[in-house]
């Protein structure tokens, strides 16, 4: 089973890289850029094949640990 | 066994080996090879790991000295600092990963050159590096040097080794090969050094760190390749370091070498499994048998090829004493690292490989090693253009405007926005770095009241037009800068970089730039200890400016008596040791005022070099002297300018004589150091050079807030810091 | 006062953590490994060093925040006992919710060492007493993700309450209200980002960081 | 008009986050973790209105910035 999961910096919290990437975009010409904003992307590999009490366990992981709840989003999908 | 000899077809072979190499491997097997032992052979007779063009030359360094504990030949050289302690360093390329992939190049190089101080027993305690860009104004050159340092800065950051200082040169003839060289340096007990050599028959091999995966794969072929424009498109699989892997190996090795477990230990550098243990059972002239199903592995199916050739990062290979090795799988465990006993010494002197149960590779080791192609290739002698002085040259029209322009200049501008990425200080034991105002960095040795210093130097544009005098100099500017803070200078490490050695152009600056590198370690008895050799630094057949850097080491026995040029005080004396000559050749002044780069390097008198040197050491330690900085690149003016910046206080000079002024200021006269004295002290110093037949001459004295020159020229110290400062920003896109 | 020094995967400010606190109290405290769950006993000073724990993988601290040695520091803490972190031992306590935030990745997005003048803005904490009427000191810098981010509700909260303990002078990453070292309510926990570690020796940064571990632990 | 990115490593290439967050997740106590591996989400608001056109610009981007082709492959998605 792999479980695919997001970080999404939350709206409001300041995000460096976002800012720099659009401006590095913009100076490469692409005017059409008007905000970015970088997140991360996990991939799992996990044993076993109940695909919702997994899910449940990944939910369980970003809380713990994947994602920090003061400034971070997280969505987790399961393929 | 010969179960994959039937594939080998001329276009594989050929793609390996030149063909009178690889009729060599048929003559030497009694058969043809199969692939596993051809890609043994391609990798252990490349340029990179044979030196099969530079050997003949690299005899002609002096590699003894009374401090040598350990010459080249092995992963670092080892110098006796004294009480028991030894220093342990090296340099070396990563030219083309670094061009292919900045960040990544960078860092696996840092990681790379670590590893070789660590396996000989060292803590790491300090990195420098040495990098040539192409022309700013080059396309590529921005996103180069923001890769290439992020990715220095990131490796060394991590794994808590300070980067404590280096150069940076710009100039087009790198515009399509860049340079990075790092250095690492240790610290050892002398009775705490281990080796490549001493492994027995009967003794385990031990694989530790990360596991294998197909990572650079002929990584150590690629470093002897040429590029042309396609090869942006053929870009090979290139590795990625892991600083924090590499963090927990250090502690981990240092904690093995702490007990009695190990025979031989050689990292996995370039050609990986393949080098590490050829060297190993070379030095050791014993046998090999090794299982390669036994190997950690990241990915799945790889061939006995790959792990072979692999070039991931992180690995180290042990021969450890028998039984031992569950003390080596306890330490590692704990760090979280693979651990595994992959084979053991024999005493058949061939290296055997087996792979799912066939024997895969079955070479006798000596021929491998020992016969390794050693060419004499035919080189040139370089045509010596003329010297150049002063009175060739018109004066420059506006002398701050001049003095300006030079502190702007690619070369001698700031570097700071480079090692503010750095974490310089890690190891509380930095005493000068990058940012302070030393000729050399210092790093105290750890608990102790003594210092090592560290300077990396070279200047391409002297070798460029005259290799001998080029390689001297690079020599002489490194024992002059640890001299300048008060360093006994003890041995060097090198890192050759050249173009393309199959030209005789190029084999002959090679040797010329050997020639006069020898002539002056000898003379200064400042040998080689360790070094590196890159050659094939072309692009479409132009070749980059000969760089032979050289790495330079040596001890402040007392730290309190380290020097830096950054405490001149209004009212001090200010002068030069050494004569000015005025010599403009292949200066900084010419290739940014006259936009011309020919000429005659200022010329290196050895003897004049350590007459003033000894003289400038000593009246450090008899406290004498207030600042001390050396002259190179940008003359008395550069020099003079960069005390002012850093001391904060105005410097005026005066010049009379027959010299031209621009002679007198941008001259490149080698053999010079500017000092600042107390006036009390003034008359003594005087009496002194004069009794060691020391040329010392009065230019002035501090004070104010400007560089004025004869009372008329005036450069203002804010004005010469905001230019000094704003190249890097400027360059990179960021300038405020 | 006994001291430990928490020792990740990755720390690589342990030794100079460790030196400063000798060098203050003639003492070397006990370097305890991140598998351990308890602490020495009697353990009244805990240290989290800087370095790259995890390698600074994910996000900085977060895989140190979740180590075995962590709970044990938390009750450490919760006792009311000292517990200073410093750079990545900041991120950890950020980490770990004992303080208020996030630090992200410097504005620059580079990462920054150099000398950093800081103004000390509660010199009436454990921590600080020692600095007495000195208000500007200068402590080293040397991270990528310093850049310290908070609510305004937390950020006005901190700032009244006297929980900003350094602030930049001259801001190196862009964190709000140039904040560099902040403290709990409680007053025993300090996370930093300057390195005071690395400024106990005049031929080493320079002595403005040694009133840090002199205040916690009493001056030898 | 939105566009999220997806930016891995390429297969074979070492991912030292991936494994180091793996070990964490098993340190937890997540045994069912075989593999992690650890890429990049892009999002970025563009002006305009052509999605296919904006697409192809994207994926512009991505090989001249965003991904680092030695190493990295790319997705684009549409919003
Ligand atoms: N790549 C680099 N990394 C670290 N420090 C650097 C680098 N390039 C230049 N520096 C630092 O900038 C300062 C000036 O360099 P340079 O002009 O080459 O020194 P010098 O001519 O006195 O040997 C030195 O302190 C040097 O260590
Ligand atoms: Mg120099």
């Amino acid at each position: 089973m792999k479980a695919r999961i997001h970080v999404y910096l939350k709206p409001g919290v300041l995000d460096p890289q976002g800012a720099a990437v659009a401006g590095a975009l913009k100076n490469l010409g692409f005017d059409e850029v008007e905000n970015a904003r970088q997140g991360k992307l996990i991939e799992l590999d996990l044993s076993g094949d109940d695909a919702d009490a997994a899910k449940t366990r990944v939910e369980d992981m970003c809380k713990k640990l994947l994602a920090n709840p003061v400034i971070e989003n997280f969505t987790v999908e399961m393929d | 066994m010969t179960q994959y000899a039937d594939d080998i077809t001329p276009e594989i072979a050929a793609s390996h080996l030149p063909e009178d190499e690889y009729a060599k491997t048929v003559e030497i097997l009694g058969r043809p090879p199969n692939i596993v032992e051809l890609g043994i052979f391609s990798v252990m007779w490349s340029e990179h790991c044979s030196y099969k063009s530079s050997r003949v030359h690299l005899k002609n360094f002096p590699v003894t000295g009374d401090k040598v504990i350990q010459g080249p030949g092995e992963n670092a050289g080892v110098i006796d600092i004294g009480d028991g302690q030894a220093c342990i360093f090296k340099m070396e390329s990563h030219n083309h990963p670094s061009y292919i992939e900045p960040y990544q190049g960078a860092a696996t190089g840092v990681g790379g050159i670590l590893r070789d101080v660590f396996t000989m027993g060292a803590r790491p305690i300090a990195l420098m590096n040495a990098l040539r860009f192409g022309a700013p104004e080059h396309a590529k050159t921005r996103q180069l040097v923001s890769g290439v340092v992020a990715g220095i800065g990131g490796y060394g950051n991590c794994v808590g080794v300070p980067t404590v200082g280096g150069e940076t040169n710009f100039h087009a003839g790198y515009n399509g090969n860049i340079l990075v060289n790092a250095m690492a340096v240790g610290i050892a007990d002398t009775d705490k050094i281990f080796y490549a050599r001493g492994a027995e028959p009967g003794q385990p091999i031990v694989y530790v760190g990360s596991k294998t995966g197909r990572d650079g794969i002929h990584g150590a072929t690629m470093a002897s390749a040429e590029f042309d424009d396609e090869s942006d498109e053929k870009r090979p699989t290139v590795q990625v370091g892991d600083p924090f892997v590499e963090k927990k190996l250090i502690e981990a090795c240092l904690e093995l070498m702490d007990t009695d477990a190990i025979a031989a230990v050689q990292d996995m550098g370039a050609a990986g499994l393949t080098s590490s243990s050829v060297e190993m059972a070379g030095k050791g002239q014993v046998g090999l048998l090794m299982d390669l199903d036994k190997v950690p592995q990241r990915e799945e199916s790889m061939s006995a090829y790959e792990m072979m050739l692999s070039e991931s990062q992180e690995r180290m290979l042990f021969i450890l004493k028998p039984g031992k090795e569950h003390i080596a799988e306890a330490i590692f465990n704990k760090w979280e690292l693979d651990v595994a006993t992959i084979g053991e010494t024999t005493d058949t002197g061939r290296m055997v490989l087996t792979h799912k149960g066939d024997t895969v590779c079955d070479i006798p080791l000596d021929p491998l090693a020992e016969d390794a192609p050693m060419y004499e290739r035919p080189w040139a002698r370089a045509i010596p253009e003329s010297a150049v002085f002063a009175d060739e040259l018109a004066q420059p029209k506006d002398y701050a405007e001049t003095i300006l322009t030079m502190m702007v200049s690619p070369d001698l501008s700031s570097k700071a926005w480079i090692w503010r990425q750095y974490d310089r200080h890690v190891m509380a034991d930095t005493a000068a770095s990058s940012e302070d105002p030393a000729d050399a960095a210092i790093v105290r040795v750890h608990g102790t009241n003594k210092a090592i210093a560290i300077t990396t130097d070279c200047t391409p544009r002297y070798c460029e037009n005259h290799p001998i005098e080029g390689g001297k100099q690079a020599v002489a500017e490194a024992w002059r800068n640890l001299t300048a803070v008060g360093a006994d200078p003890i041995a060097i490490t090198d890192c050759m970089n050249f173009g393309n050695p199959e030209k005789e152009n190029i084999m002959g600056q090679f040797a010329e730039c050997v020639e006069g590198m020898s002539e002056a370690c000898r003379v200064l008895n400042f040998p080689v200890v360790s070094g590196n050799v890159s050659l094939y630094n072309e692009t479409n057949g132009f070749a980059i400016p000969p760089t032979p850097a050289v790495g330079g080491v040596g001890l402040i026995p007392d730290m309190s008596k380290r020097m830096g040029y950054g405490c001149v005080k209004a009212g001090d004396i200010l002068m030069v040791v050494g004569d000015t000559a005025g010599h403009l050749g292949a200066s900084i002044y010419m290739k940014v005022i006259e936009n011309r780069e020919d000429g005659c390097p200022p010329p290196v008198d050895l003897g004049v070099e350590k007459r003033n040197g000894d003289f400038v050491r000593e009246q450090i330690r008899s406290d004498a002297i207030k600042a001390c900085h050396d002259l190179s690149d940008g003359g008395l003016a550069a020099a003079a300018s960069e005390m002012a910046m850093a001391s904060g206080t105005g410097l005026n000079l005066v010049h009379d004589g027959d010299l031209p002024l621009h002679g007198w200021l941008f001259g490149e006269d080698q053999a010079r150091y500017l000092i600042a004295v107390d006036e009390a002290k003034a008359k003594d110093i005087r009496k002194a050079a004069k009794s060691a037949s020391v040329p010392l001459h009065v230019i002035g004295i501090a004070g104010g807030e400007e560089l004025t020159i004869n009372g008329t020229i005036e450069v203002s110290i804010a004005d010469l810091k905001a230019v000094n400062e704003s190249f890097m920003p400027t360059l990179m896109g960021e300038a405020e | 006062m006994k001291s430990a020094v928490i020792v990740f995967p990755g720390s690589n400010c342990d030794r100079d953590a460790a030196m400063a606190i000798e060098k203050v109290t003639g003492t070397a405290p006990t370097m305890v490994w991140h598998q351990e769950t308890a602490l020495p006993d009697g353990t009244e000073f805990v240290m989290l060093p800087g370095g790259f724990s995890y390698g600074d993988y994910l996000r900085c601290g977060a895989m140190a925040g979740v180590s075995h040695i962590i709970p044990a520091v938390k009750a450490h803490a919760e006792d009311g006992k000292p517990l200073l972190g410093v750079c990545n031992g900041f991120q950890v306590l950020i980490e770990t919710g004992l303080l208020p935030g996030a630090l992200m990745r410097n504005a620059s997005l580079h990462f920054v060492c150099e000398k950093s003048p800081l103004t000390i803005e509660n010199g009436n904490t454990q921590f600080t007493s020692r600095y007495g009427s000195t208000r500007d000191v200068i402590i080293p810098v040397a991270h990528h993700d310093g850049n310290y981010f908070a609510d305004d509700e937390t950020l006005d909260r901190i700032e009244s309450e006297g929980q900003v303990v350094f602030r930049y002078a001259r801001n190196p990453n862009g964190s709000a209200r140039d904040i560099a070292g902040i403290i709990n309510e409680g007053g025993n926990v300090m996370g930093m980002m300057p390195h005071p570690e690395r400024a106990i020796d005049a031929d080493h940064g320079g002595t403005d960081g040694l009133a840090v571990f002199e205040s916690i632990l009493g001056s030898a």
